[in-house]
């Protein structure tokens, strides 16, 4: 039973990233901008064949998040650590089979593109991501289930929360198996949140939703988005450019 | 299972989002079609259960992770066509927020994940239901499905791997993307899938299967309707035939492209002499990098030290005030 | 208008054990009415405005509308669906599962724009029921980090603003201020008009004298007894 | 027995921006007291319980308990916040999130079982509430399957069963049916003793009349002004 709580309480750090900081530094540029220039921005890198342009861009990220609150960065630079660890122990039997260069690409590549996803991911809130994703034209099946789908997460990860709380709350005797009791509490947990959210989207039937999400205050094409959307002529200027001259 | 970007080539990645595309579109039709409209948010409680199932993941060599996906579990649920669709969505999640498995690689990590699994998983749990008899008999189906579903993907993930240095490496014969060829990759996969991973899966799915049969029987309710028709095997089956063969004809063309490439620019890049100024000591040595332009080495490099600088100091600004954890039980 | 004859429903939350939760109900409600139901815990309330609303769906027995029945496989076709619940409104009890939306203005318009009102319409209404409600000051919070009554508020008026034929209220004063309380009653008196209709749940006696033309009554044994 | 010393709150939404929720409170609340807190919605009711149970901290201020200072440094030791919370019971406002067991028995035995009551006396004590809340019908039942109300009876149960010497309440009476109000209504007077603390957050001033010896007051403003 201990557990059901302590995975529980994994569900709930899972989850609960997303309440405790829904709108920090979030970016005030269209999501489905951010989203394609990163995409972008992965994919040039990928296909680089020199180490400049992956340098360029790293210095380029690394410059922007500079300027974020240090909360952030250590937000968007712990994934990021963990990545290049992981991938510089994996590479580093390769450097003794004859492949040394890999190491290095890999690991710096891998460097740049968890950075800009963890970037995104921390400045673009799920529900702006799932805007995005409609905005670019994706199956509506397909954005709405993604929506369901963080919905649940995010119902499931409260609904953990303040069940751990009802439970200290009245857990106050020794631990002890015995007298324990709690054996179903991850069961109902799930079956309630499953509960809840289906009543959500009951909620949103009742209010006339066809499966079309429409925004409040749609965000038009501004001047910041219209500076964001050259960062892609010059992201591919900058590739063309190195991939040749260098 | 997850594979990140850039341990697979761009093309490889091109090639299986390419694959997904036909998937993606019938299995969309096909629930719009035959799941009820009320039913349908099920599909993400699914997609959350499996992206739970992949968040305790525990890395194995050859460049990946391994962990229980729930696709076989999704499937047995609500058939192979939504399990493709909510699968999709929690790798998406997890790429996306939990920068888990790349972006490039999604199409191919959907591949094995969302196609694959919970397909093959399906396949296998039907046959033994049928040869089966008695009351437990989904549950056992699941499990072995499960066990031959997440086999089938590992495979197919491994094949992604051990095939890239044999199609991808620069002018220096260094493979420019993941190392280890097939006789590497195939075993450091398949040992973790065959055993911790492929029971994991096993238990994941017969553990809710079996909590859904006694908590929920109203979510067991929408399965029987589907069935895998005609037409999707013959698209898994020229999927499976015609994937393997994409990938060998954009690698060897690439790779023929790029060398030539090189070979074409020759003076400006010069491979060895780039790993020989930066693979040791720090990063940046010198101030400056071989190959590029002195004062290109110079901005880059000071901006990335300071940059880092700011950085440090940041977070130790931070470091003494630890993140609140909430009160625990 | 709405007609339920001899409806049943029960939950069956495991094969074996299933609930009754309404027994046989019969009865018809017209438009220009405002209906208070009242019932012990338990009754059956709840369950009867989910199948109003067309959220469940009659164990036995008709549920007619309009002329129309309301059944599962009617509600699956969308544009019926839509159309339905168009004309019904309904405030959840708990109101913090019916929010959904980034913020509280968003809430508010998200079934306007549902029913595609030009933007004009739609921001001079969510203006008027932010500003009905005391909405001001957290118009731009994200609605599931209120308090109880300001999301009961929220929901109010969301609903409210989409000016459904038939409005359905599940104990719409529970968690609200006594200023929140005198709010709904007058304003639930200025909204009755010969082609509304209005049902309220509630648990106090005050209030459901103060807004109901007609009181219905539900038994513990989840039947339906008038009462002028 | 209490002592909140120039207590202030604020969530932390985001790193930019955060909301106040209580203002420099001070106050001391003595044992054999029952306190009626009243105010407007979003005046910081709930989030004073939270404090008071632990479960939050003030941003600033300190809150005494019995001559101790509950902190979040203090809470993380496990004897002592479970001794802690062996004298508070809280029934929160939206009691549905408060049931976490498979059966409505188990629910109210299970805080008598961590008190390592003898099975005698907890099997007595769960009959006791099970029919002074009326909940006999639905004891086998899962509690997140059932109705408002009946989940309010059954977190009140859970909790009055412990027997709490500091017993908070935020707004017990909310979504019972008019029974169950009077039924808490006398039980509370008759649970008040020298050496118990209750305290309740209410909307109805017909019910805090009744029941309080002392009334707290909230402002909009987050403040705490005390009225005899
Ligand atoms: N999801 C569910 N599964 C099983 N039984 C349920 C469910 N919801 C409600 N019930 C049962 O159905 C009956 C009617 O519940 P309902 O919620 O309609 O009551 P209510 O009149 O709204 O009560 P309250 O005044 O407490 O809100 C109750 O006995 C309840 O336990
Ligand atoms: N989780 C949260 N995150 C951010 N702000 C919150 C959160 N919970 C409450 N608040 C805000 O704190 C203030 C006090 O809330 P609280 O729930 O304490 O009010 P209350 O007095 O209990 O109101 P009610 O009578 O409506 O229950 C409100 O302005 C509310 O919007
Ligand atoms: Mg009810
Ligand atoms: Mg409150």
């Amino acid at each position: 039973m201990n557990m059901n709580l302590q995975l529980m309480r994994l569900i709930r750090r899972i989850t609960g990233n997303d309440s405790e900081y829904q709108t920090a530094d979030q970016s005030r540029i269209l999501p489905a901008l951010r989203l394609s220039v990163a995409f972008l921005a992965i994919l040039l890198c990928a296909l680089s064949q020199n180490a400049i342009y992956v340098i360029m861009i790293i210095a380029a990220e690394l410059l922007w998040l500079s300027m974020k609150s240090p909360i952030f960065i250590r937000k968007t630079l712990k994934p990021v650590l963990i990545a290049v660890l992981f991938c510089f122990v994996l590479m580093l039997p390769a450097v003794s089979m004859g492949h040394p260069r890999t190491l290095l690409t890999v690991s710096m590549k891998v460097f740049e593109s968890v950075l800009i996803l963890s970037q995104l991911e921390n400045s673009v809130s799920w529900q702006n991501m799932t805007d995005a994703f409609r905005t670019l034209h994706c199956p509506q099946l397909f954005v709405f289930t993604l929506d369901m789908t963080m919905r649940f997460l995010v119902i499931l990860g409260r609904y953990s929360n303040s069940i751990l709380e009802a439970v200290s709350l009245r857990r106050v005797g020794p631990d002890h198996w015995k007298t324990a009791g709690t054996g179903g509490i991850l069961g109902t947990t799930f079956l309630r949140s499953q509960k809840m959210s289906l009543e959500t989207s009951e909620a949103m039937a009742c209010r006339c939703f066809d499966g079309e999400y429409r925004s409040y205050r749609r965000r038009r094409f501004s001047r910041p988005d219209a500076l964001y959307a050259l960062l892609i002529p010059l992201l591919i200027a900058l590739f063309v450019y190195t991939q040749q001259a260098m | 299972m997850h594979i990140p970007d850039n341990y697979l080539s761009p093309q490889t990645c091109a090639v299986m989002a390419a694959a997904m595309v036909p998937v993606w579109t019938v299995s969309i039709k096909k629930v719009k079609a035959e799941i009820p409209k009320v039913k349908l948010p099920m599909l993400g409680v699914g997609a959350a259960f499996s992206f739970l199932g992949m968040m305790f993941n525990i890395p194995i060599p050859g460049g990946t992770t391994g962990h229980a996906v729930g696709g076989t579990l999704i499937a047995s649920l609500m058939g192979p066509y939504a399990a493709c669709i909510a699968v999709t969505v929690a790798l998406l999640i997890q790429a996306l927020i939990f920068g888990d498995g790349g972006i490039l690689s999604f199409g191919a990590n959907c591949f094995n994940m969302a196609f694959v699994l919970p397909f093959v998983g399906y396949a296998a749990t039907q046959l033994i239901m049928k040869r089966v008899k008695g009351k437990n008999a989904d549950l056992i189906g699941s499990a072995i499905g499960s066990y031959v579903g997440i086999n089938a993907a590992a495979l197919c993930a491994a094949i992604e791997f051990g095939i890239q240095p044999m199609l991808f490496r620069d002018a220096a014969g260094n493979a420019l993307y993941c190392p280890y060829g097939l006789n590497v990759s195939i075993p450091a996969m398949m040992l973790g899938h065959l055993t911790l991973f492929g029971i994991a899966e096993v238990v994941y799915t017969t553990a809710v299967l079996a909590f859904v049969r006694k908590a929920a029987p109203e979510m067991k309710s929408s399965t029987e309707a589907v069935r895998t028709a005609l037409p999707l095997k013959l698209l898994m089956a020229a999927l499976v035939i015609l994937t393997p063969l994409g990938l060998l004809a954009e690698g060897t063309a690439w790779g023929e492209w790029s060398t030539d490439e090189i070979a074409a620019t020759g003076a400006g890049f010069t491979p060895s002499g780039m790993l020989s100024g930066f693979s040791y000591s720090s990063l940046i040595p010198d101030y400056s990098l071989t190959g590029m332009p002195e004062w290109l080495g110079y901005i880059l490099s000071a901006v990335i030290g300071a940059a880092i600088l700011i950085i440090i100091f940041k977070l130790l600004s931070v470091a003494g005030n630890s993140k609140k954890e909430n009160l625990t039980v | 208008m709405i007609e339920l004859q001899d409806v049943s429903y029960r939950y069956q939350s495991t094969p074996m054990q299933d609930t009754c939760a309404l027994d046989h109900i019969t009865c018809h409600l017209d438009m220009g009415r405002c209906y208070c139901l009242q019932g012990p815990n338990g009754c059956g309330k709840s369950t009867l405005f989910r199948i109003l609303n067309g959220l469940s769906f009659p164990t036995s027995g008709h549920y007619i509308f309009n002329g129309m029945e309301i059944t599962e496989k009617s509600m699956r076709n969308p544009d019926f669906s839509k159309n339905f619940h168009k004309q019904v409104g309904f405030v959840f009890q708990h109101s913090e599962i019916q929010l959904f939306c980034k913020t509280v203005e968003e809430e508010i318009a998200f079934g306007l724009q549902q029913l595609r009102l030009p933007d004009s319409e739609i921001e001079a209404r969510v203006e008027r029921y932010i500003q009905l409600l005391h909405l001001e000051n957290i118009r731009q919070r994200a609605p599931f980090n209120l308090s109880g009554g300001e999301q009961k508020r929220c929901a109010l008026a969301a609903v409210l603003a989409m000016d459904p034929k038939v409005l359905i209220l599940d104990e719409p004063i529970s968690g609200l201020d006594e200023e929140g309380q005198e709010w709904v009653t007058s304003f639930i008196r200025d909204l009755k008009s010969p082609d509304r209709m209005i049902i309220i749940a509630t648990h106090q006696s005050s209030f459901a004298e103060k807004v109901a033309d007609m009181h219905l009554q539900m038994t513990k044994e989840h039947r339906m007894t008038f009462s002028g």
